[in-house]
């Protein structure tokens, strides 16, 4: 184990990889002299040369296109959106031709390609810079989506996203690239996608969540400990494919679901946990599963009401013992 | 694309937009951190140069009726094969129509017939099998001349499990992994940019093969014009960007449509070399496409060509296409291609009109065999729906 | 009333509403001179002149956002989608222009635009051309969108999103266009938004369904009353703002629910409905939500596959019947 | 844009590419169902004109310190606002600076210290409250230019209730409807349709106003650009599309990311006029702007022009900017538009030296007046968090 922060795990998973396969290539926006917005590429340019990572002009239609069309082809992109904001004005050539393409051609073609970048809220940026994009991409056939919380995930789900033949939707956060952690230094460490982690585990109510609000649910759990409530966190990390067995048995323990998901609430991933969850633990629950979201409405810039926008640990104990009836 | 620093320097100097410059070849431009930039434009912004700047600009053309099949390396035996292929894509599509009517098609379908000169020029002019073609919805044509059979063009129309799509992707869908027909794409210009990758990846892996992107006058609309095209100036990449303009995006006219309806000057933005050709003889596709492969696909110099064509039938099948001027479709019959190159054959001694005629009512019993064939053959299973959606074996994820 | 055709009761709505204001005018791809692609503009060249409707090259995120500007310069535009399908080349204008520009300016400006055009599946058109949006339009605060299942619906909302100083998304069908109906000719004929329809009342099980899905409920709730149940049919008509009091309402009464939605499953309406309601209604719940939605695969072209692919009314009585335990 | 019949014909005809021919009326270009349409191409498919086809384009510049204000009807007041102005932005951004080092300001901040000229010159040369402007994220010089108060401006960034967007949309989202400054725009390049919209507006209500759209260089790679650019061709909308070549977006020079970096020239493709004009002299952008505005946008003629210029800061304040070439940034700091202006206006006695230094005092207590009001204003009511996102009252919908 080595400690890295959350973009040197990731650029750790490009570069063993890389290092692997030479039908892989990373393409973005100053991923290369710039050592990438957030320096996640950082080195990479020096250790692949610019044939390998390279610099694209701001034409993200363009260069998710390109990757699309070099994966038809027998190369393996690594697409870098500089942050997932910015993938809207590629989103037809990620959700009509990345996910359609093997289904359409009949499974001719393999496409094996990684759109990655930080997604979500990222501090007082405003509306048009703080989307939550994961129930979008994940509400498509023919994508996967992946959105690790802590570096080791990280390292080990972007191994594995970039030996997928699938198109895979790979969300990470700004606010966390900084964050340091242990991460495995084995050279084969993947984890397979669809598998959710046990991040905590306990017998008085579930909460669901990644990315950020991961964290967001491991300190309301620290809080509800103080309280007297066990609270199990389960991290999906992979949100599409799901695994909702994991979360279905946490909640056939516990009976009771808290979803936490900055995203805006309506059909989003949290809707999705529920219905799924209702589906085949009804019996089980003893309250409404409820979520805790940013509220449904653009985010704003000015601090204090950005504070108020974002899921917090205190909505999340509130939720959760307002699910054990504690009050 | 690079070696602009005389351009930028905008001094007003002579430049032919048909250059073939040579290219840097680093995949990301002309900027890598052991070359530091230097860029022209640091004296520049103040220096100004006094105007009026002046450019030339110069395109070739290739008009109907110039070349003849020896000039193009073409042998007597290839001649017929070229309008083979072409009649059958009109006899194809002739019974596709017939069999949309007869419920045996269904959604989309959009006919090819009056353009075969294209597919048919283009395709012969390339690597078949290396070289890789993509193209719009309007694609059975291409497909065909391609080299897919017709029962399994026919089969994907009745969505039959034979298809060549497995039926997944119907009539603006044919795609070919081994030919390298990389579709049927039916969301207009979104597969331009797929053909930069495309080309990216043949550069990438050394080989000098190239791609033929078509597309048709209504998708240089896109935005994704504008960005493939840029991206393929700047990394270089054996690209051919050919707009089929057949002067009808649906029911609008070019030029009530274009700032600039000179399509074929549109190549002028990423610093292209620009031809315009005629696509109603299929030795003047032939050469152009030719050219602009061996010129400068192959050189990693992408460039713009436009076809200019001619669609006898309406957008798609339920359209009645009224909004032609009258007498406009007899006129454009008049200089059918594939009456044109019988007449070229049978004027120059190439077959005679009975082979012609032999051949023709073999293409057609090639079709209704294709028919029969495509008729015959199963659906795909119901478990198909759940295939091909991922690489991935278990799917769906959950029950 | 008249009897309509659901395209015409659309174009009389656009019709009367610009006749009655002039900065309303139309544009999009084949509106003008070819009477739209789908004939639901026919003739309104001929009545209001090529400055109020107005034939758009193929360059969909330029036309919406051509829209999105003249509307905070003062007009009222209607941008026509020829499909929604096309609507992800101009999915930034959608949802990070028109969404949001009324927020980030603090309200300065009105964003009084329609985008309209056919929604969904309409036959085998294959996987690009039968997407399904409302999930994601409606994930994003700031747009408001419609959904409407019967011709005089179509009109009485036409009229009031066109009113709206909000930006509406509004989502038609190909395939009911030529749906005949009773339609009312009151010259101000307008229908509130977030007012769900109550269609048929029954006892036993609630089914939500919109759109063509609507279509498929009634059809269900008629061979449920064959078999003995009775049916109630809520159609929301408006999928943001939602009315889930109606819904809420209606489960409170018959203590099962069923969403027809022909959109993928995840994340979708379906999720967002039963998030909602077991939220709302959790003790009068007697049995899980269920949703009758397209598989979560892209839409074949193969006319077998495509009737497996889209919901049916023997899906849905089969679902009601699970909720209802009467097999 | 039309007329276009003798360029579609191809015949080699030589064309300036800054005409100003005649446009036609109706908004849908032209062709509508009265006057039936004749394309030119219907004779074309086939008489490709033999090649090669040549055209001479010419492009109108701006250089630095070629023209003088009372050429320009400034009058000697006039040219001190201008001053005011420049140094009103430059204060203020430096105070920017200073107080998102102390946290007052979050977020991202792009600063446009260099590049004041552009706002000045441009705002100078159209009827403000009337015309109007829209423009990127880098968008504080450009309110400034525009009137907006320096409080307005400070309290935005500070997230006060009081700033110009009520503290929603921070530095890259300035709105002052009022005097028709529509933004402050943050997804690069989506903004330019919107631009092609406002002008929509006007033409629409019959005015004679016009819309200034100014984006990076970094823009014009996204379709955005180019779809924008057609719509004002074809329907013939009064908009200026101004580029603000400051050689760099984010970290990317110029010439490193277009295939074709002389970015003046991208209006061909639209048929558009172009210019270049040097964004260093407040004068020479005044010229070229005001050549734009009357000569085509007032005319119904949408044009193209670059100002080349330069930023002095990083991309936002967090960028060491380590991509100049070493000297790169002093060599422009010599050309400084504001020195240049002192300089200019002490030459000719329009000011002495200690009048533009208690001018600039003054600017500078401005500034920190703002800040102290910004720094003394509310930030939002929580409540506020729910307002303005839809026009509706009754919101949220759901409690
Ligand atoms: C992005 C997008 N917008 C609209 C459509 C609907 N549409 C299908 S074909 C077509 C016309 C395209 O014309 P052109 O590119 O000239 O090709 P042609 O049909 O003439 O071969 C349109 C508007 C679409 N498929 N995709
Ligand atoms: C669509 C999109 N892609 C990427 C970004 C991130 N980004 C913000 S500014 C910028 C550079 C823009 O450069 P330019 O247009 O030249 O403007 P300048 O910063 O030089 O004023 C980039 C890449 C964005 N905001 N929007
Ligand atoms: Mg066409
Ligand atoms: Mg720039």
């Amino acid at each position: 184990m080595a400690t890295l922060q959350f973009r040197e795990a990731l650029r750790a998973a490009m570069t063993e990889e890389m290092e692997r396969d030479e039908n892989i290539f990373l393409i973005g926006e100053e991923v290369a002299e710039y050592d990438g917005a957030y320096k996640v590429s950082k080195g990479m340019l020096d250790q692949f040369g610019s044939d390998r990572v390279i610099d694209s002009p701001i034409s993200e239609l363009g260069f998710s296109g390109l990757g699309i069309g070099a994966a038809m082809n027998g190369l393996r992109p690594i697409v870098e959106f500089m942050t997932f904001n910015f993938s809207f004005v590629a989103f037809d050539q990620v959700v009509n031709n990345a996910s359609n393409i093997r289904y359409m051609s009949g499974g001719q073609f393999d496409l094996p390609i990684v759109f990655r970048g930080p997604n979500g809220a990222a501090g007082q940026l405003a509306a048009t810079h703080s989307n939550s994009t994961e129930a979008l991409y994940s509400n498509f056939p023919g994508l996967k989506v992946v959105s690790p919380s802590i570096p080791d995930d990280g390292k080990g789900l972007l191994k594995t996203a970039i030996r997928e033949d699938d198109p895979v939707v790979f969300l990470e956060s700004e606010l966390m690239y900084g964050m340091k952690d242990e991460v495995s230094e084995e050279s084969d460490y993947t984890i397979p996608l669809g598998e959710a982690r046990v991040a905590r585990e306990g017998d008085d109510v579930t909460i669901v969540a990644h990315s950020k609000s991961y964290h967001v649910a491991m300190e309301a759990a620290d809080q509800l400990e103080e309280q007297g409530y066990e609270a199990e966190v389960i991290d999906p990390r992979t949100i599409k494919p799901l695994d909702i067995e994991t979360i279905v048995q946490s909640v056939v323990k516990t009976n009771r679901l808290v979803v936490v998901d900055e995203s805006n609430p309506f059909a989003s991933i949290a809707s999705e946990v529920t219905h799924q969850v209702q589906d085949r633990a009804f019996d089980y629950l003893d309250a409404p599963i409820l979520r805790v979201t940013a509220p449904d409405t653009p985010a704003p810039y000015a601090p204090n009401l950005l504070d108020e926008y974002m899921p917090s640990a205190e909505e999340t104990v509130d939720a959760c013992r307002r699910v054990l009836y504690a009050e | 694309m690079a070696d602009t620093n005389d351009q930028a320097q905008a001094d007003g100097s002579t430049q032919e937009a048909a250059t073939t410059d040579q290219q840097p070849d680093s995949l990301s431009g002309n900027g890598t951190s052991d070359e530091p930039v230097e860029g022209p434009w640091t004296q520049q912004s103040i220096d100004i140069p006094d105007g009026p700047l002046e450019e030339t600009l110069s395109f070739e053309t290739y008009p109907a009726d110039q070349v003849e099949h020896d000039e193009l390396d073409i042998d007597d035996d290839e001649v017929t094969d070229l309008l083979r292929s072409m009649l059958l894509q009109r006899r194809f599509e002739n019974r596709c129509r017939q069999m949309y009517q007869r419920q045996k098609i269904s959604g989309f379908l959009h006919l090819y017939i009056g353009q075969e000169a294209v597919s048919t020029g283009s395709v012969n002019a390339i690597r078949l099998g290396e070289d890789s073609i993509i193209t719009a919805y309007r694609d059975h044509g291409m497909g065909l001349a391609m080299g897919m059979s017709p029962e399994e063009g026919m089969a994907e129309l009745f969505g039959k499990k034979t298809g060549c799509s497995k039926g997944k992707g119907g009539s603006m869908h044919f795609f070919d992994a081994e030919q390298k027909m990389m579709g049927g794409h039916g969301i207009v210009g979104a597969h331009i940019p797929l053909a930069a990758g495309i080309g990216f990846a043949e550069k990438y892996k050394g080989t000098d093969n190239v791609c033929l992107c078509f597309f048709g006058d209504g998708a240089m609309h896109q935005g994704a014009f504008r960005e493939a095209c840029n991206l393929a100036g700047i990394y270089d990449l054996p690209v051919v960007f050919i707009c089929e303009n057949n002067q009808y995006a649906m029911g609008t006219a070019v030029d009530r449509a274009f700032a600039k309806p000179d399509l074929f000057k549109h190549g002028y933005n990423f610093d292209f070399p620009c031809s315009l050709a005629s696509g109603m003889d299929v030795f003047s596709v032939n050469k152009a496409v030719q050219d602009h492969v061996e010129n400068y696909a192959r050189q990693g110099q992408p460039s713009m060509l436009e076809v200019r064509t001619y669609r006898y039938q309406g957008h798609s099948i339920t359209d009645p296409a009224e909004y032609r001027a009258e007498g406009e479709l007899e006129e454009r019959k008049s200089e059918d291609a594939i009456v044109r190159l019988e007449r070229y054959m049978t004027d120059r001694g190439l077959a005679t009109e009975e082979e012609i005629e032999a051949m023709d009512e073999e293409v057609k019993q090639e079709v209704t065999d294709a028919i029969d064939a495509a008729d015959a053959a199963d659906f795909p299973d119901e478990e198909a729906l759940y295939d091909d959606v991922y690489a991935q074996e278990d799917f769906p994820f959950t029950a």
